[in-house]
């Protein structure tokens, strides 16, 4: 199986606190990896890392084996890396569609075929498609911002994709998401992960979400890993149980 | 030598006045984020009010003093923060500096259409005396003006770091979330910082307005420097302004010694850009954590 | 649409020619707001009193005065937009503004026009344009400088001279007309300093000055920061004699400069303190009516009115161009028009000559020691 | 779930073309182009010199209003790129002898260039920082203009600079001159228009909006925040090189810093982000004065009275409250394509 993304003894301090500690993990091609822990246990630090919005204090992180610790968060993106936000993350003044050519307006074209070509980079039935898909069809030219929550979550997942990226980092989508949203986010991350190949990694509180959806999963806690396995393998583990499941 | 010292006590003495102004500024932006760009109208206006109450009113000085400097207080304290602040803060920090760039206009013009164009003697509380040693010239009032200045400062900090309701104030600037939950009235502690912001105006404007004359123009270059010294000092500390007023009182003077006279005025800008490139959180500020 | 419509209506209202029959338009463009502000207002005090007087008196040719005040917010853009707007309005004549950066700005427009364009402004560029619409109200900086560099070296017997100046064109104008004069009579200059307008602390100028130790200290500041130096430089202990033109000995400067103004001598045009009758009972008016000593803008302000006035009834009619004609070369005394206040003769350029004074101040007072000549009687 | 779409499946359904949407913003400055170009024919010098005006200024207040309403950059020296550009069409056209179209183009890529440089600042400092690095910048570039006489004329300024002639035709009357700004503005007004509408415009309130989730689509923060502060400075730089022939002098004093004060009141008055905005901005700053010129020094109080009121009452500016009157007439959901943030600085 072909290693996508590869993390080496990453470490982020902040002054004192250790937020993040040697944390090593791998990412294979196709699959789903959850990442589980509780609160204030790093994760999100982890995601800014890897992702460049945060310089990590040492460790490597690895791109198809090519080392891209430190780059921006656009050249991460710029390599086919892509991801969300914990917290809502859309452009609210922006249409839904407009959000989305947004998203992929960069991947196209140039700066000068970006200033004088098509208004909407050529990503008008792009995004209609990736509207269709998430099913915000009827919301297509509202206002990001009048959207109920559950829409915005579907919406700020859909922007992570309209690049066509290879990797997806999604920091908690199922949080404040109602039931019926919940299932319907889920069943279109396996959809795009089956038709479309896509690799993701998902950081998630809720253990159902998590442990239906994923093929592997890290544990982390106190800023370090603490497990690493399929679903069933974690949910055995007695330190995992000790530090998380437990409680 | 003799020549540098002097130097060195006038720029002490105007870098004293631009700290009373920076230390306000600084205050008014860490409780409440307002950039306050009518700063220097601040220092410029309590001797205007305490001369309209002499000449208009008839009022003795010392009275009118008192009156000018609690109208002051009461107005641009108070008065300030629930007419201007309070509506607008909620819409950010751009419309509400907007806000006071306009305040700025209104009592500039307001002090020279309601009082006069022209400028006005004011009464000082020490004789113009010079005192004379070593061939080195000190005039008296600029040395009281440091003292002041600094004892207000001092008086200020030991506020601040020493006593409960300091405490408590300081525990709303850095963060009224938590001190909202510690029961500290931070509405209360934050109407605090614009009425001293309105004190330590009115005891720049008392001070410097004998050696600068009382003019509704005076308040463009105090804000300026005001504004200077806030940055260089350090945006969130006391001692960070206070400091930041006397290096930059200093390198006016300096400048004006030894670089060019025309060109004066861009030294302490230069400066500015300096520190804001190299270090931005001022030369005695604390260092805030990059927030994702 | 909104806003086009208020642009149309704006305009129109702007337009409409105030048709007062019997009035004659009189259109005052000036420094209300912004730097000149100081300047400005005193020039406008001195035109509403003269203009009170003329139409207390029957007004000119038996039409009353109507006086408009523009202020320009001492910008040269909203100076042209001023005065293109009084020319538009029909004023008989524009008067001001006071600063010549404005002047230069708006003199092309009345020149077109044909329209005389009375201004406050001394520095010596102004007249050298060869626009024969415009017209000083007082002497300009190439007149005045030659008698003050005269009077440090004959009478102050200096012969290293210390130079403050504001830079504004004002100060700018006087320090670049002087240094010649001085270089011509061998008087060097040790510092050269310039300063700000409206500039608040002379504390480092003052040192610098003393450090200096120059013979003599010519100072050419606008009143206000005159006094502001004048106690520095006290309070510095600067001794050496301080020498300067009209805004350094003007009423207004001793009243706040207080003690430091004693001992400071130097040429006086334009004074309310100068030994002229007429020019000490405007002052003594003026401080009646506004409550504060007019500095020599309002002699000017006073006087431009009164030069219409005068030109108009030598023409006996009201003909725009007739006035600037009527003005240029023409020698008016106090005894034709006793508003003139003192002699004087207009140049074919628009410059003036007139008598001026030597003067001191002693003991919060100024004292006129000697009357100057007109430099082409 | 057999209701779920496939992914990779073809989704019909394409959407209304962008290209097809009437654009009012389009329409009226077009109208509003022909209104200006007939309006002035019975007004007088004086009412057409206040519209040309009106137009500059509104020029430079959209430069401003591209770098502060739409990208969020907070500049205080858009009043000295005026000045950079207004000096160098001055000097070009008179000492250099140069045409005034060279000049003109000159001028902006002179401003665009010092844009570029002056936006690094922005690129390293924290946002509000960068309004102090301008506030520095505005103020030094005065002291230059004012001291370096050999070359800016100074405290005395630079008179008789040349009105242009184009294509063989003077532009020295009053209403020719007008015409020849008002086509000028349109000119840049319309590639103002289409640079918002296009990806760069989303670009540039991406970056406004949350410059962090806009480098996670892959947007180059370092290239759009150089482009939207230098093509604003660009646009004071033209809005100079038209300043200078239409008051035909020009010194110091209008490119101060408090003038720089004076275009963010304009901005934020008219409607910050809203491409409408400057030119009603500019109206408030530039034609109310005018107007209320009779009522002397008291007018600024008004102005800056009138500004603050209008802050408190709607931070969107007229622009906003225009919209909110309509909105309230239409009932139908605001906020189209331009929408105005309300954030901290």
């Amino acid at each position: 199986m072909k290693t996508v993304l590869q993390v080496e003894g990453l470490a982020k301090h902040f002054g004192g606190i250790r937020a993040v500690e040697d944390v090593s993990f791998e990412v294979h091609e196709g699959e789903i990896l959850g990442i589980i822990g509780p609160n204030g246990c790093g994760k999100s630090t982890l995601f800014n890392c890897i992702l460049g919005q945060l310089t990590p204090t040492s460790g490597r992180v690895r791109l198809d084996g090519q080392d891209v610790t430190g780059l921006t968060p656009e050249e991460m993106n710029k390599r086919g890396v892509s991801r969300t936000f914990q917290l809502l993350q859309v452009f609210p003044e922006l249409s839904v569609r407009e959000n989305l050519i947004l998203a992929g307006q960069e991947h196209r074209g140039t700066m000068l075929s970006r200033l004088f070509g098509p208004r909407d980079a050529g990503l008008t039935a792009e995004a209609d498609r990736m509207i269709g898909f998430f099913r915000l069809g009827h919301l297509a030219d509202a206002r990001a911002g009048g959207l109920s929550y559950g829409q915005q979550k579907l919406l700020d997942a859909a922007m992570a994709f309209m690049a066509g990226p290879r990797l997806v980092l999604l920091d908690e989508p199922a949080g404040g998401v109602n039931l019926t949203m919940l299932g319907d986010l889920k069943e279109r991350l396996k959809v795009m992960n089956a038709e479309a190949g896509s690799t993701f990694v998902v950081i998630e509180h809720n253990m159902d979400f998590v442990m239906s959806l994923c093929t592997r999963v890290v544990v982390m806690a106190e800023g370090k890993v603490l497990a690493v396995g399929t679903p069933d393998e974690v949910r055995a583990n007695p330190a995992v149980i000790e530090a998380y499941l437990g409680h | 030598m003799a020549e540098f010292i002097a130097y060195l006590i006038a720029g002490l003495a105007t870098g004293a006045i631009y700290a009373l102004a920076a230390i306000g500024f600084t205050l008014v932006w860490q409780t409440s984020q307002t950039i306050n760009f009518a700063q220097g109208e601040f220092v410029m206006l309590p001797a205007i009010l305490i001369l309209a109450l002499v000449k208009l009113a008839g009022a003795p000085f010392w009275l009118a003093a008192v009156l000018g400097v609690a109208l002051f207080i009461a107005l641009f304290g108070w008065g300030f923060k629930i007419t201007i602040v309070d509506p607008m803060i909620r819409h950010g920090v751009l419309p509400l500096a907007i806000a006071t760039m306009a305040l700025a206009i209104i009592m500039k013009e307001g002090a020279k259409d309601g009082f006069s164009a022209e400028a006005q003697s004011f009464p000082s509380l020490l004789p113009a005396q010079t005192l004379s040693f070593m061939g080195i010239s000190i005039s008296l009032q600029h040395i009281a003006i440091i003292v002041v200045a600094c004892v207000a400062i001092g008086g200020l900090q030991w506020f601040v770091t020493r006593t409960r309701t300091g405490r408590q104030m300081q525990a709303a600037a850095q963060n009224p979330g938590v001190a909202l939950i510690l029961g500290i009235p931070v509405a209360r502690m934050v109407m605090l910082t614009f009425l001293i912001n309105a004190g330590l105006a009115a005891l720049a404007s008392v001070l410097i307005s004998p050696i600068y004359l009382a003019k509704f123009s005076n308040g463009e270059v105090i804000g300026l420097f005001a504004f200077i010294a806030a940055i260089v000092g350090g945006f969130n500390q006391v001692r960070g302004a206070l400091a930041g007023g006397l290096i930059v009182g200093v390198i006016d003077s300096l400048a004006a010694a030894y670089v060019s006279t025309s060109y004066r005025l861009a030294v302490p800008l230069v400066l500015l850009v300096i520190i804001i490139l190299v270090k931005p959180e001022g030369l005695f500020g604390r260092k805030e954590e990059r927030r994702v | 649409m909104d806003r086009r419509m208020f642009v149309a209506a704006a305009a129109v209202l702007c337009l409409s020619p105030a048709m007062a029959q019997e009035k004659v338009k009189l259109v005052n463009v000036v420094e209300l707001s912004g730097a000149g502000a100081t300047a400005g207002t005193n020039w406008k005090n001195g035109i509403d009193i003269a203009v009170a007087e003329i139409n207390a008196k029957g007004g000119i040719l038996g039409r009353q005065i109507e006086i408009v005040h523009y202020d320009t917010q001492t910008n040269p853009g909203n100076t042209r937009a001023a005065v293109q707007r009084a020319i538009d309005e029909g004023t008989y004549a524009v008067l001001g503004p006071v600063f010549s950066g404005p002047i230069g700005a708006s003199m092309q427009i009345s020149q077109r026009a044909e329209i005389a364009q009375i201004v406050g402004g001394e520095a010596a560029g102004l007249t050298k344009q060869g626009n024969p619409y415009l017209f000083r109200t007082s002497l300009s900086q190439s007149a005045a400088m030659p008698k003050i560099a005269a009077y440090l070296q004959n009478d102050v017997k200096a012969k290293t001279v210390a130079v403050v100046w504001v830079n504004n064109d004002f100060g700018k104008g006087g320090r670049d007309a002087i240094l010649p004069e001085l270089e011509k009579r061998g008087i060097k200059v040790v510092a050269d300093v310039s300063t700000e307008q409206g500039q608040a602390d002379f504390a480092s100028d003052a040192i610098k000055v003393k450090n200096a130790n120059a013979d003599a200290v010519f100072v050419y500041l606008n009143e206000e920061e005159s006094a502001r130096f004048l106690r520095a430089a006290k309070q510095q202990g600067v001794d050496k004699p301080m020498v300067g033109e009209t805004t350094l000995l003007g009423a207004k400067v001793i009243e706040l400069a207080g003690e430091a103004a004693n001992g400071v001598k130097g040429h006086v045009g334009l004074s309310i303190d100068a030994p002229v009758p007429a020019f000490q009972e405007f002052g003594k008016k003026f401080q009646q009516r506004f409550n504060y000593a007019s500095d020599h803008n309002g002699l000017k302000g006073y006087m431009a009115v009164y030069m219409v006035k005068w030109a108009t009834e030598k023409q006996k009619k009201f003909d725009k161009k007739g006035l600037a004609d009527t003005l240029r070369g023409a020698r008016i005394t106090p005894k034709d028009e006793p508003g003139i206040m003192i002699e004087t003769k207009i140049e074919q350029n628009g410059d003036l000559d007139r008598e001026s004074f030597l003067a001191e101040v002693v003991a919060g007072k100024q004292v006129i020691k000697q009357t100057l000549p007109m430099i082409n009687p | 779930m057999s209701d779920i779409p496939s992914f990779t499946g073809n989704v019909p359904s394409p959407a209304r073309s962008f290209w097809r949407r009437t654009d009012g913003v389009l329409i009226t400055l077009l109208v509003a182009a022909v209104l200006l170009w007939f309006v002035p024919a019975g007004m007088g010098r004086y009412g057409t010199y206040v519209l040309s005006l009106w137009l500059v200024t509104a020029i430079a207040v959209m430069g401003l209003n591209l770098t502060l309403g739409l990208a969020g950059l907070k500049s205080l020296a858009q009043a000295a790129f005026m000045g950079i550009g207004a000096y160098a069409t001055a000097l070009l056209t008179t000492k250099g002898g140069m045409g005034w179209l060279p000049a003109f183009a000159i001028s902006g890529l002179l401003t665009f260039a010092v844009g570029l440089v002056l936006g690094f600042p922005a690129l390293r400092v924290k946002a509000h920082y960068l309004a102090f690095v301008t506030l520095a910048f505005s103020t030094l570039i005065w002291l230059v203009l004012r001291n370096e006489q050999w070359l800016t004329g100074g405290v005395f300024g630079l008179s008789n600079i040349p009105r242009p002639t184009l294509f063989g035709m003077k532009l020295d009357g009053h209403l020719a001159f007008h015409r020849f700004v008002v086509v000028v503005t349109l000119i840049l007004a319309l590639a103002l228009w289409w640079l918002i509408r296009s990806p760069w415009g989303r670009a540039f309130l991406a970056l406004r909006e949350n410059p962090v989730r806009a480098a996670s689509l892959g947007i180059n923060i370092r290239n759009y925040t150089l482009l939207a502060f230098a093509i604003g400075s660009a646009y004071a730089g033209f809005a100079g090189a038209l300043y200078a022939p239409l008051v035909e002098f020009i010194d110091p004093s209008p490119f101060a810093l408090s003038a720089s004060f004076f275009l963010l009141l304009m901005v934020v008055a008219g409607g910050s982000g809203y491409q409408l905005g400057p030119f009603i901005g500019a109206l408030l700053g530039v034609v109310l004065p005018e107007y209320l010129r009779v009522t002397g020094g008291l007018y600024l109080i008004l102005f800056a009275a009138i500004v603050v009121a209008l802050l408190i009452a709607c931070p969107q500016g007229i622009m906003g409250l225009l919209e909110r009157g309509w909105t309230a007439i239409r009932r139908r959901p605001a906020g189209r394509n331009l929408p105005v943030k309300e954030s901290a600085l």
